[in-house]
């Protein structure tokens, strides 16, 4: 083999065998972890990771966190070959100006589904989260990430995701409070799983992961709240003090083919961020009811990163909601 | 004997014996059976099936698993075979080295892994790794699971030795043998038994170890139980199951052999 | 045993502290070539210690310790040409009966063969040949004890320790094996030194005993010396059952010491050095040294009357009640002679005593 | 009682020595480095000052204790008040411990009994029996466990199918699964030494309260109970002191929902909080509360030994 | 003690089987109120097993026991009016010594102060007032032993079993518990069924004694008639030394039967039935019965040589060789009287037996 790739990834992301592709095509051998949030993965990485691991894939509001924190490294221009598949609207994305640190990997929104079958009422609400009706109330999982679950919560008040009014954070920490006591367990791994089996009824989840979750069991349906849902952009990004920074690139590249990152699409069923990858991608995934929001349905919106002081408050809620 | 006459039993404990080795086997019993189960999802029963154990040699999750296999049998072995040998020196020492100050200290240091609760302890060895700027990877696994297997391999060794009197260790030096002869003629033979137990009883904790394993692994490393623990996040999948059965398998012969070991005598 | 005989091992003012605690106060003592050397006291007086620091296994804290004339305290325990007998047997549980036999001689350098050559020797000498190759756990007490005996003896060591090796075997077997231990002292001539807390046993098979107590020597004599003539109390009170009596010496005359002893009482005994007129000392009689008789024998015979016969088989224990005087007991052989001899219980008695039985203790 | 105190007692056992320190040398070095120096780096970052997302920043605070024990409000500057939240996951976490240790004592009480009644020779076969779930993976047990009480779980099934219950009986996810969780992963701790005691019990004592005109049941109460009550303790140690820092039967069983001592500390370096100091201040105060029990089991035990 | 005394306890025909092991073979007998009963034998001939049977803690397989007449074979231990002072004590060491004593009024539903006040009463009877606070493991064994005796004797059981109660104490201890022990029984006058293997302590203490073997009653009757009338071979080698002889019955004339002992060496003795001319059968006679001569003292005089005399203190055991004849061991006291038959080894010697003294065994 000629030498070595170690990707930090989410968990259940990665088609198995565009890993194997990538292997065949250079001779690399990859190594995978996962991870299940985006703060998970930042706590492993600031907790020894780093230095073990080339590249990872942190949503959108992540690479400007670990930008910050100085995790990222530099691609210098002309490294990626394929650098101009990136599609237009991925190519200069706020929180990596000039993409000088990542490529887009996957897109998509995060909400939650209902097996319409344990409930028949309006799905389209994040009621069904944070103010169940009783029948509910027992069978709802959460995702286990800080967030998606904070952005979803002020989506729900209708206050801003880094207020630092403090009757609008107390009000979301007496929400929650509240809310949790509705709910059975917050799981990202499990999240599709006990929807499937029956664990759960309501269940926080990405769309993609929805969308598998239906073909295991049909009366599962993905929810578009009136009152917003959270979007992002997943990107790969190149890890400093990466051990094989070369390789790092060449798997950059790999995915910004647009064959290869269709191939994720049709795994995982989210969108894609190059162009010309239209001829790859299973057509179905146009038409997905995960993909296409009703009319009713409320803005999306990417998660923002706080300032410090604001951020310890949301913390703060956050640690007093999970303990 | 009747109740009535005797006065060491009491009505009802052997009741309460067999719920508790239902309660105790009840979870493993269900997943064994539904190793060999043939369908797809845990919920539904279709039919006996081999299916989930070949999965795990062929199956797409097989080379994962088999490097932690791979990771995790080697490291049980080095780390008890290390921590065996360390734990005979420190028993000896302890139990046939006389009074002295280091003593109590010593058999402190030894069994503190076991009372450290090992959440603790493996997020000291993380801090630890990470002040000192080791990076993680195999040999953080290995050198953490010897540590903490000593104290595992120490006390069957010691109690093994302490069973043995000394003078058999005069006898033999009564009967012009060196110290460093009675050692491996009389006390080593005698104290085998201990030794074999103590060894198996840090290879299976080693083998068994998550906590730790999952704060000190580096990148890409697994061990079987973080491997599985990775998988079961996502649910619990029919292969975890032929692959819990198959290590359920394996510890039983483990113990199995180590009954027998510790209760051999090689005296008769 | 003349005194003249080679001194085998000898222990020069040997003193023995664990810590604060004297476990050995000073004891010499000269253990002859070829003799059977007992060490007799009860449990705790220190026998055991100091049979472990002939044998090596413990430091001399003060004096020394000469084997044939060389001083062997410094000595190694694999160094020293003394083997042991350990009260546990001590048989290496893993190795055969014959293994454990050679083992010694292997050890001082025979090859394996050899060593098992002389094994076998000695295994016949103990009459266990056909257990050789059988390991120790299949053996019972006795035959135990027998093979221990065996791996001591193989490497022909000049003194031989055996620390209580009987203790543990019940009363049949061990008279079965003191004989047998005897006999095998006598047949190879080495030293034994034999510890034991029985004195039965000690006065049995001993050419001579050291009777101790509290990590000092209290006598050192053959067993007839010890038994007859306690030089104290506490020798007197140990060894056998005994009359001890609180007397107080009213005349001392040609050697003999007049005692009253509660009463009109008194008994006449050979005086001792130390014991003065007017001192209140002990006596010892020994109860087979009384006779009983319904009429005064001799003027110093001693009225009272019986309170109690017991039957102990052999003999019967005849206590006696003296008027206005200390109680006697009474050892009267179960045989014609000695049944016509026993009075009834409640009757009127006369204790009589043989000359020289009363003896004077020092203290 | 002859050559006893010279031979017998193990402790006064000097052969080797002359060698002792060169024996002891790699454990001191081994456990030295990886295990009581991480403690003492562990301590000294309990006192440092938190970095903004993960790690620490060398300066000495106390901020990380004053974390656990003050509630300074949502913003961090009200007046302090006696902060609950930590206490009362450590409370919590007793609490479940100590529930999972009585359900543990009442049903391996009996069990360590009657095994220890056995006759010699099936006796072992017993405790192993007890033993054998022991050494299978604690996860999967704990999976195991998760398996079959899931709501639509075998044992739902069953209790269904055999007309018990209607509907199934919700204990995954609740605290409930959690000890039963517990319990069952530590249930032959309780069981072995409770076995070892009334093992070594002289059961003459029994037949003596007997004798002496004693009930069966006060004979268990007043002479059984408290002779073998060091190896009750003992026990009940085994199994709270595991149970206090637990992770897996909260994490698998409880659905990570409620934060145990063991899921707390973990949440600091692996999970969304981040705060290395207040992990380490936490993993203190749990070490600390279980040193402290294991000193006062010790000093109960040298006690009972005293007058044994 | 009269055959009219009331039976306390009546073993019936009593079986005990472990599985296929019968521990116990058909015993019977009766223990009178208000004896010192002793049960006799070696270690595994079931002495405990039937104390156990009696108190409760064994069933019964076959046959009954009744106590004053009624069946408790099926009462509960804690029903039968029958308390056990157990061999190795049995105190309940996290009570006091007056909790210990108290325990059993307690269980009988006495207050906690009356129980205590009685139990007070107890200790003074054992003289252990002043111990009464201390945990039992304060205590030395001779007075731990007494504790026990205190607690099983303060609830006033009308029986008193004790199972080896002296084994663990040392010598000069046991003998001093042996005497006080039977001073209790004659004063509470409490039928006490005392277990032992120590022939001694049998013969001295007992009223009558059951001697057992393998499961068996061999013999049962007051001492002197079991240590002078042995039944059979194993009650005369189990009790007291024996010189036990192959003999042949030459001739049976006026109840005397005329045996020859190897060589020309004949032994005269009473013929017993059973025991027919031409029999080949034992002959038991104690050594204190035979004494030694350098000459013949009379026509039965036997004719030897003396091997060994063996010191053993208040006796010298002398071992003689007969002429083409077995060897006899002869007792002889260690007095003035004695020591003046004592014959050098390897003199010639002749054995002179008491009329009577032989006794012939029927197996
Ligand atoms: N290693 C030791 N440390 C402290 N004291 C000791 C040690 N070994 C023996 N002793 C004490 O020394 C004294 C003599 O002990 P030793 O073993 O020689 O007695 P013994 O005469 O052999 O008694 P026994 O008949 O019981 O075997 C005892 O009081 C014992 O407690
Ligand atoms: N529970 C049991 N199961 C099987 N055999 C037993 C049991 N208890 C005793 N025995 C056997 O019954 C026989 C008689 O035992 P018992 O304890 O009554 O002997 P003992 O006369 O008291 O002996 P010792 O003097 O050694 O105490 C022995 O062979 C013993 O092994
Ligand atoms: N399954 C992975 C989802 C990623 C969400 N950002
Ligand atoms: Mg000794
Ligand atoms: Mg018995």
């Amino acid at each position: 083999a000629d030498g070595d790739l170690v990707i930090y990834h989410w968990f259940e992301y990665m088609p198995a065998e565009l890993l194997e592709k990538f292997t065949a095509e250079t001779g690399i051998n990859v190594t995978m972890d996962t991870y299940d949030s985006n703060e998970a993965m930042l706590a492993s990485l600031k907790a020894g990771g780093m230095g073990t691991y080339d590249v990872a894939v942190p949503g959108d509001y992540m690479v400007a966190i670990m930008a910050g924190e100085g995790l990222l490294d530099t691609i210098a221009d002309g490294e990626l070959s394929n650098k101009g598949n990136i599609a237009a609207e991925w190519a200069d994305p706020s929180f990596d100006p000039g993409r000088t640190h990542s490529i887009p990997y996957q897109w998509g929104s995060t909400s939650f589904a209902v097996d319409t079958a344990a409930y028949d009422g309006d799905i389209n609400t994040t009621d069904l989260l944070f103010n169940p009706p009783a029948e509910l109330a027992g069978k709802i999982n959460m995702l286990d990430s800080q967030g998606e679950v904070m952005a979803l919560a002020s989506l729900h008040m209708g206050i801003p995701q880094c207020s630092s009014d403090r009757a609008q954070l107390s009000a979301l920490n007496d929400m929650l409070q509240g809310a949790k006591a509705n709910w059975a367990s917050f799981n990202s791994d499990t999240a599709r799983e006990v929807l499937v089996s029956g664990d759960a009824s309501v269940g926080m989840i990405y769309d993609g992961f929805s969308a598998k979750a239906r073909a295991e069991r049909d009366t599962i349906k993905y929810a578009f709240p009136t009152q917003g849902y959270v979007v992002w952009m997943d990107n790969v990004v190149l890890l400093n003090d990466a051990p094989n920074r070369e390789n790092a690139v060449k798997f950059m590249d790999f995915l910004l083919e647009p064959e290869n990152i269709s191939a994720v699409s049709n795994y995982a069923r989210y969108g894609l961020g190059v162009s010309g990858a239209e001829e790859f991608l299973d057509p179905a995934l146009a038409t997905l009811p995960e993909a296409n929001p009703p009319a009713t349905a409320g803005a999306g919106a990417f998660i923002e990163v706080c300032d410090q002081e604001t951020q310890a408050v949301y913390d703060q809620i956050w640690t007093n909601l999970k303990n | 004997m009747s109740d009535n006459t005797d006065v060491k039993t009491y009505a009802g404990f052997k009741a309460m014996t067999v719920l508790c080795l239902v309660i105790l086997y009840a979870p493993l019993a269900v997943v064994t059976i539904y190793s060999f189960n043939a369908s797809a999802s845990i919920t539904v029963w279709e039919g006996l099936s081999l299916r989930w154990y070949v999965d795990v040699f062929v199956g797409p999750e097989s080379a994962k698993f088999q490097k932690a296999a791979i990771n995790s049998f080697s490291i049980a072995i080095i780390a008890a075979t290390a921590a065996t040998a360390i734990a005979t020196a420190a028993a000896t020492a302890i139990v046939r080295g006389g009074k002295y100050k280091l003593r109590t200290p010593s058999l402190g240091l030894i069994t503190l892994p076991i009372m450290v609760p090992e959440i603790v302890l493996a997020v000291a060895t993380l801090i630890f790794f990470n002040s000192v700027g080791f990076t993680r990877g195999y040999m953080t696994i290995l050198v953490a699971h010897i540590a903490f297997c000593i104290p595992f391999a120490y006390l069957p060794i010691q109690a093994r030795m302490q069973g043995i009197e000394d003078t058999y260790e005069h006898a033999a030096m009564d009967l012009y043998a060196t110290r460093a002869q009675a050692f491996r003629r009389i006390l080593l033979p005698l104290m085998m038994p201990g030794i074999i137990s103590g060894f198996l009883l840090a290879f299976i904790v080693s083998l068994d170890d998550f906590i730790i394993t999952n704060f000190v692994k580096g990148a890409g490393i697994e061990t079987l139980p973080t491997a599985i623990f990775g998988s079961v996040k996502q649910g619990l999948k029919p292969n975890i199951m032929a692959i819990s059965t198959m290590l359920l398998g394996l510890s039983i012969v483990m113990v199995t052999i180590s009954y027998f070991v510790s209760k051999t005598d090689n005296t008769k | 045993m003349q005194d003249t005989a080679e001194i085998a091992v000898d222990v020069r003012g040997a003193v023995k502290r664990y810590g604060s605690f004297t476990a050995l106060q000073k004891i010499s003592l000269g253990i002859r070539d070829n003799e059977f050397f007992t060490l007799l006291g009860p449990s705790g007086c220190g026998k055991t210690t100091l049979l472990r620091m002939i044998a090596g296994f413990e430091d001399v804290t003060e004096g020394g310790i000469f084997l044939f004339g060389d001083e062997i305290a410094k000595l190694a325990p694999n160094q020293r040409p003394v083997n042991t007998v350990f009260q546990n047997y001590a048989l290496f549980p893993h190795m055969t009966i014959l293994d454990n036999v050679g083992f010694g001689l292997e050890m001082k350098g025979a090859s394996r063969s050899d060593a098992r050559k002389r094994a076998g020797e000695m295994l016949e000498l103990v009459q266990l040949t056909q257990f050789a190759h059988r390991k120790p756990a299949q053996l019972s007490g006795g035959q135990q004890q027998r093979v221990a005996l065996a791996r001591a003896l193989a490497p022909s060591p000049k003194v031989l320790l055996l620390d209580e090796p009987l203790s543990a075997l019940d009363l049949k077997l061990r008279k079965a094996m003191q004989i047998e231990l005897k006999h095998i002292q006598r047949e190879t001539g080495i030293t034994f030194i034999f510890v034991t807390h029985d004195q039965e046993e000690a006065l049995t098979m001993s050419d001579r005993i050291a009777v101790m107590s509290a990590g000092e020597l209290q006598q050192l004599g053959a067993p007839r010396d010890i038994y007859e003539h306690p030089r104290n109390m506490f020798v007197a009170d140990f060894i056998g059952d005994t009359n001890l009596l609180e007397v107080s010496v009213d005349k001392i005359t040609d050697g003999r010491a007049l005692c009253s002893i509660g009463g009109a009482n008194t008994l006449s005994c050979m005086a001792v050095d130390g014991v003065d007129v007017g001192a209140k000392v002990h006596l010892s009689v020994r109860p087979e040294r009384l006779t009983l008789s319904d009429s005064a024998l001799s003027p110093e015979s001693l009225p009272g009357k019986v309170v109690e016969n017991i039957f102990i088989g052999t003999d019967i224990n005849t206590i006696i009640d003296l008027d206005d005087g200390p109680q006697f007991t009474i050892r009267t052989s179960n045989s014609d002679r000695g049944n016509k001899r026993i009075i009834d219980i409640g009757s009127p008695a006369f204790v009589n005593m043989e000359a020289g039985a009363a003896r004077l203790l020092v203290d | 009682m002859a050559g006893g105190a010279a031979s017998g007692g193990s402790s006064a056992s000097d052969t080797y020595a002359k060698a002792r320190h060169w024996l002891l040398l790699p454990s001191w070095v081994v456990l030295g480095v990886f295990v009581f120096a991480p403690v003492c780096v562990m301590l000294i970052y309990s006192f440092l000052t938190k970095e903004f997302r993960g790690g620490v920043i060398w300066e000495p605070s106390l901020a990380a204790y004053d974390q656990f024990f003050f509630d300074r409000g949502l913003f961090g500057d009200s007046d302090p008040t006696l902060q609950w939240t930590y206490i009362s996951i450590f409370w919590r976490s007793i609490w479940q411990a100590g529930l999972a240790t009585i359900l543990s004592l009442l049903i391996g009480f009996p069990t360590a009994y009657f095994i220890a009644t056995r006759p010699e020779k099936t006796r072992a076969l017993w405790v192993f029996l007890i033993t054998i779930p022991y050494w299978v993976n604690l996860l999967i047990r704990t999976v195991s466990m998760k398996f079959l009480l899931r709501d639509e779980g075998p044992m739902n099934d069953f209790l269904i199918s055999a007309g018990l219950i209607d509907d199934p009986l919700r204990i995954i996810n609740t605290n409930l699964a959690v000890q039963l969780g517990l319990f069952y992963s530590y249930l032959p701790f309780m069981v072995l030494p409770i076995y070892a005691a009334v093992e070594r019990y002289n059961f003459t004592m029994s037949e003596a309260a007997a004798d002496l005109y004693a009930s069966k049941f006060t004979t268990l109460r007043r002479i059984v109970l408290p002779a073998v009550k060091p190896g009750v303790i003992a026990g009940c140690i085994l199994v709270f002191v595991p149970s206090l820092g637990a992770f897996l039967a909260p994490d698998l069983l409880g659905g990570a929902k409620t934060f145990m001592i063991g899921s707390l500390i973990e949440e600091q370096f692996k999970g969304n909080a981040g705060n290395w100091p207040f992990g380490a201040a936490a993993s203190m105060i749990l070490l600390t509360m279980v040193m402290v029990v294991l000193l006062l089991f010790a000093r109960q035990q040298r006690q009972a030994g005293g007058q044994a």
